[in-house]
């Protein structure tokens, strides 16, 4: 839990948000939650935009540090006019991030970043080959993460080590109270955006304090067997008529993946015209049949039933086993509350975990 | 893994040519040789002289051959690193990308992102009888050990080769064939899946082959490469022939895009093929889900 | 007996002879339910149809094929089946369908509408359907809704409740609606001027996050795991997070989807940020009705208008050039 | 420059293989003055084109779309632009949808022999898109750009 340090506690108001904002947008790109149509997405804010804070947000914030589609680099195959194509060749590093700062995203979200630390820092090579694109953004990311007033049906931030009033991975901590809106630094980073507001009284602090508590009384209770579910989705991994009972409804187009901030996947494709072109990576997902199929048509994962088994063991079995038990999921249940079919992540573990005590 | 095991890979010294892992390294073609109507082989050159002579190794490592404007695939580096004139790659023609290199030429530039993945356990190797067993374009990850232990020959014991594929046309490193079969100190057995006019050597399918070349697996290692339903049966005859899942390897093959764990495709379970692998054991691969 | 313990009696008849029925069960949350895959009496239990059985099954029937498969349908997702019969995508008697009278589906969205102020959709703990009200426990209480406010658009103006390509049908049949315009549903949109539509989408798709599920959600994109979205030869779009893919792959969605949607609308509720992309297939089903009048998956036996022609088009004038 | 003496719009036709693309050869043997802004591409029949074509070309930046095929009755394969002409139709209304103004796409019949027509077709289709002005873009992600820069 946060340390209640008064000196780190800020005070905002209602009326003196959009100042707030104003400045925080004036040495960043800052990203705010905002209501387009029927969804609340995170974009760009600019001076008279609405946050929206009533309803959660549709996706979270893992396109600021990890875009949708970016350019790793350029290339140009034109070296040598007399030769084109043949004798040159020059590559371009795509340009450096700029800082970004995101107001209100959850405190689920902030913990999805944790999943991503370890792998995008090049784990898997025992930290050499690092993803830089990646690492550069997070680093200038500030993440201002929001306690939740409430839980929805689909939240289970608490059965995966979360909490709606998590500091964890968070710069800075904001929770609204009567009047506005108290904040609290975590980090250095969080601390320095901070600076500028004024201190919340002791009776604000008391009201931050009761309303974080409030929070974390109404979050769901996790279920006691969330440990056993790593040797569970294992021991099912043959068994092919759980996975089919599961999947069947499952239309696999990936929107869990997208909307998740776990899920950390993605492609890597060429776009050129003539002798130009960049190389540039974008989200996937392993609910699509083309993720793993080989060019020989041989695809390990050829089913749907396969290829949800691999997202439900990556969460909650491959990844903890490489990663101290931690799972890579953070309860938002985006997944499940943006389902079209309405597959629920939370029916599958629990019944892994039960159908794993039969056999 | 436990102590007995005969061979178990290590995880690789990755040495990134650049401090950005996805940044390929430029080289350029020196040679291209027809293998056979689908594969071809390039022999390439770091374009930085620097780089070249840095660049180091390990026989069973892949690399990633960009194509500029198609993509990347992953090939294995299939000269050995006891020669280091040029860094060698064989090709089959299937998709957009491998398709984009058979029009490459001597003088033409690709990308390279190399070393990458782990390597043969050839030091836990030594001392022991070597029996490589490869079918069709599965030759190549064979190629790089089997001269590595050739040009490090008085570390190995005995040394058999058995190599197949589907005709004579079909068999790739052709020009080497000659000599790998003239060297006494490799035993080198040739098959093809159906009788053909002047075929000297044996015919028959690589699993009933090797049976009848009945190996000991005393104090010996095979190692096999090959395409899927090959792999199953050779598999099923060594096993027969008393080897221990420890004295098995293999190197696998999986749709690839970062080759340094993080984009997610090539996984097992919780093994990731381009940094725990392509180099497995047999014993590994039981110990992982059943996903190949 | 209740409607649906009738259709449960149905569904457990036709669990004799075929596999597997797939009709809705209870969802993750009071106000979804989701496709049920009933292949004993156990699964029978969970069945539930009605307001909330929004998911069109026939979106399945493909990944079927030869296996005698039943369906519990409403209206609309019996024209689904009737398109992929009429294009001989599944065979009509490997289908065993059980209809019954649908009075309408829950927008999950316009509940969130009718709630805004007071809490989320995703905090109702609690629905029960009261004639035709719905009454929802919310974290301040009651609230009680009219049925009509919050069923999905295509229900106002449906005028084919019935599913009357059933093969069972269990109730009474409903009064289609014939009094509504078909499509006014686009009326809005068609006031904007040209710049206003093309701002239009410029804004709703830059929304998209190419996930796809409004391909996957339609019953009709037979294509599945083949998709030329998805393939680099031809190489139609980039994986670029720009308007201009994410608009052409709504058109590569559309035009497909010409003279063959039957305006179930899944596509639409499918996307996860809202984006009104059946506007773009309702104009499309506007004009072949016109043109041709034709009406998708009504009449198995007549050829969809873009698969055959007329030497002289009576209603296709040639502009002289 | 074309000969309406503005800055040449890129206009792009899709030409049958059977009349139409022949019927602009004839127009050239004949030496009928066209405007140039027609970029052409020969497509075996106009049953061919799918209309993704077109709008993959409204979208990339095309100022306007000719299609020409053999004139009803006249295929080459018997009944290629009777399928042709429902779909072009269709496409042609569906346009204003999406804010394209439908004077920006046209389909029309020529065959071969008829040089003067098609001169008459490329020269009123172009003075219409003339008339229109460039089309305005669709945004496209930023790291595309230089795929754009190389195409102008």
């Amino acid at each position: 839990m946060v340390m209640n340090t008064d000196t780190a506690q800020k005070f905002v108001s209602f009326e003196a948000l959009p100042a707030f904002l104003a400045k925080l947008a004036a040495g960043a790109t800052l990203y705010a939650p905002r209501r387009e149509n029927k969804a609340v997405v995170y974009r760009p804010w600019q001076a008279g935009d609405k946050v929206e804070l009533s309803l959660r947000p549709t996706e979270s914030c893992k396109h600021v540090v990890f875009p949708r589609s970016e350019e790793l680099f350029s290339f140009d195959m034109g070296g040598d006019p007399e030769k084109p194509g043949k004798a040159g060749l020059t590559l371009q590093e795509a340009s450096e991030p700029g800082p970004a700062v995101v107001f209100a995203a959850l405190s689920c979200d902030a913990r999805g970043f944790l999943a991503f630390d370890p792998v995008y820092d090049g784990c898997g090579t025992g930290g050499k080959a690092k993803d830089t694109y990646y690492l550069k953004r997070r680093e200038k990311t500030t993440l201002i993460v929001r306690t939740c007033k409430s839980s929805l049906n689909t939240c289970f931030c608490t059965w995966v080590g979360g909490s709606p009033a998590s500091s964890e991975g968070a710069d800075a901590l904001l929770t609204e109270i009567n009047g506005g809106y108290l904040l609290e630094a975590v980090t250095d980073k969080g601390a320095s955006l901070l600076a500028s507001l004024p201190a919340a009284s002791d009776e604000q602090s008391a009201a931050s304090r009761a309303a974080r508590e409030q929070a974390v009384q109404s979050a769901p209770q996790p279920p006691q067997d969330m440990i056993k579910a790593p040797a569970a989705l294992g021991a099912l991994f043959d068994s092919a008529a759980f996975w089919e009972k599961q999947s069947a409804h499952c239309i696999y187009c990936g929107a869990c993946t997208y909307l998740c901030p776990t899920c950390y996947c993605f492609n890597i494709t060429d776009e050129s015209n003539g002798l130009k072109g960049l190389r540039m990576r974008s989200w996937d997902n392993c609910m699509s049949p083309l993720f793993t199929l080989e060019t020989s048509g041989h695809n390990p994962r050829q089913e749907k039933a396969n290829r949800l088994k691999n997202r439900v063991g990556h969460k909650f079995s491959y990844y903890p086993k490489i990663h101290s038990g931690r799972f890579s999921c953070c309860g938002c249940g985006r997944c499940i509350k943006s389902c079209p079919s309405s597959v629920d992540i939370r029916k599958i573990v629990l019944d892994a975990i039960k159908e794993a005590a039969n056999v | 893994m436990s102590e007995q095991s005969g061979a178990t890979p290590q995880r690789p010294a990755f040495t990134p040519g650049l401090s950005n892992p996805y940044l390929p390294m430029p080289a350029k073609v020196i040679e291209v040789i027809t293998e056979t109507p689908t594969i071809k082989t390039f022999r390439v050159v770091l374009q930085d002289e620097k780089l070249m002579k840095e660049f180091s190794f390990e026989p069973g490592q892949v690399g990633q051959l960009s194509m500029f404007g198609s993509g990347e695939s992953t090939f294995v580096i299939n000269s050995p690193p006891t020669r280091m004139e040029y860094l060698q790659f064989s090709v089959m023609r299937a998709g957009e990308n491998t398709t984009a290199l058979h029009s490459l030429e001597a003088g033409d530039i690709v990308g390279v992102r190399a070393p990458l993945g782990n390597y043969f356990p050839y030091d836990s190797m030594k001392g022991k009888d070597i029996v490589f067993i490869g079918g069709g374009i599965g030759m190549a990850p064979l190629r790089t050990l089997l001269l590595f232990m050739l040009d490090n020959r008085k570390d190995y014991g005995k040394i058999s080769l058995l190599y197949g594929a589907r005709s004579p046309q079909d068999m790739a490193f052709g020009a080497e064939l000659p000599d790998w079969i003239a060297r006494p100190d490799l035993d080198c057995v040739l098959t093809i899946d159906r009788e053909a006019e002047g075929w000297p050597h044996r015919v028959g399918l690589i699993p009933n082959v090797l049976l009848e070349m009945n190996p000991s697996p005393k104090n010996c290692i095979a190692i096999t490469c090959g395409p899927p339903i090959m792999i199953k049966f050779t598999l099923q005859a060594l096993e027969k022939l008393k080897f221990s899942p420890e004295q098995i390897v293999t190197t696998l093959e999986k749709r690839m895009k970062c080759g340094i764990g993080i984009c997610g495709r090539c996984n097992i379970g919780d093994k990731y093929v381009c940094v725990d692998g392509p180099v497995f054991t047999l014993a590994q691969l039981k110990e992982m889900p059943n996903e190949l | 007996m209740s409607i649906q313990d009738d259709i449960k009696a149905a569904i457990a008849k036709a669990l004799q002879d075929i596999p597997c029925v797939i009709g809705w069960g209870a969802g993750p949350e009071p106000l979804r339910a989701t496709p049920l895959f009933m292949r004993n009496a156990a699964d029978v239990e969970n069945f539930t149809a009605g307001f909330l059985a929004v998911n069109n099954p026939a979106l399945y029937l493909p990944s079927c094929k030869g296996v005698k498969t039943a369906l519990v349908v409403k209206g609309c997702d019996a024209r689904s089946v009737g398109q992929l019969v009429a294009e001989n995508l599944v065979k009509r008697d490997e289908l065993y369908l059980i209809g019954y009278p649908c009075s309408g589906v829950i927008d999950v969205d316009k509940v969130a509408a009718r709630l805004e102020g007071k809490c989320e959709p995703g905090e109702v703990t609690r629905l029960r359907e009261e004639n035709e009200d719905v009454i929802l426990d919310t974290p301040g209480g009651e609230v009680r809704l009219a049925k009509k406010d919050i069923a999905a658009d295509k229900c106002a103006r449906c005028r084919y409740p019935n599913a009357e390509s059933a093969d069972v049908f269990i109730g009474e049949k409903r009064a289609p609606v014939v009094d509504q315009d078909e499509y006014a549903d686009l009326a809005d949109f068609e006031k904007l001027s040209l710049e206003e539509r093309k701002a239009f989408w410029e804004k709703e798709l830059s929304r998209c996050i190419r996930c796809y599920a409004c391909r996957n959600a339609c019953p009709l994109c037979v294509c599945r795991d083949h998709c030329v979205a998805s393939s680099r030869e031809p190489h139609w779009l980039t994986q670029a997070d720009g308007v201009r893919d994410k608009l052409f792959f709504q058109l590569i969605h559309a035009t497909h989807l010409a003279g063959r949607c039957t305006g179930c609308g899944e596509c639409e509720r499918a996307c996860p940020v809202g984006i009104p992309v059946l506007t773009l297939k309702r104009a499309f089903s506007r004009q072949v009705e016109d043109m041709f009048g034709y009406m998708a998956g009504i009449d198995v036996n007549t050829t969809p208008p873009l698969l055959t022609f007329r030497l002289e088009e009576p209603e296709i004038k040639e502009r002289e050039w | 420059m074309s000969v309406l003496n503005t800055k040449e719009l890129r206009i792009i036709g899709f030409l049958c293989n059977w009349c139409s693309y022949g019927g602009a050869d004839t127009a050239g043997v004949g030496r009928f003055t066209q405007p140039t802004d027609l970029r052409v591409v020969r497509v075996p029949c106009s049953g061919r084109i799918n209309p993704l074509f077109i709008l993959k070309s409204l979208l990339g930046g095309a100022d306007g779309v000719l299609v020409s095929g053999c004139h009803p009755r006249d295929c080459h394969y018997a009944e290629g632009n009777f399928y042709a002409r429902r779909r072009l139709e269709l496409l042609k209304g569906f346009l204003p949808v999406l804010g394209i103004d439908p004077r920006r796409f046209e389909y029309t019949w020529v065959s071969a022999s008829e040089g003067q027509r098609w001169q008459h077709v490329v020269e009123a289709f172009t003075a219409q898109i003339h008339g229109l002005g460039p089309a305005r873009g669709w945004p496209e992600a930023p790291e595309l750009e230089i795929l754009n820069a190389v195409a102008r």
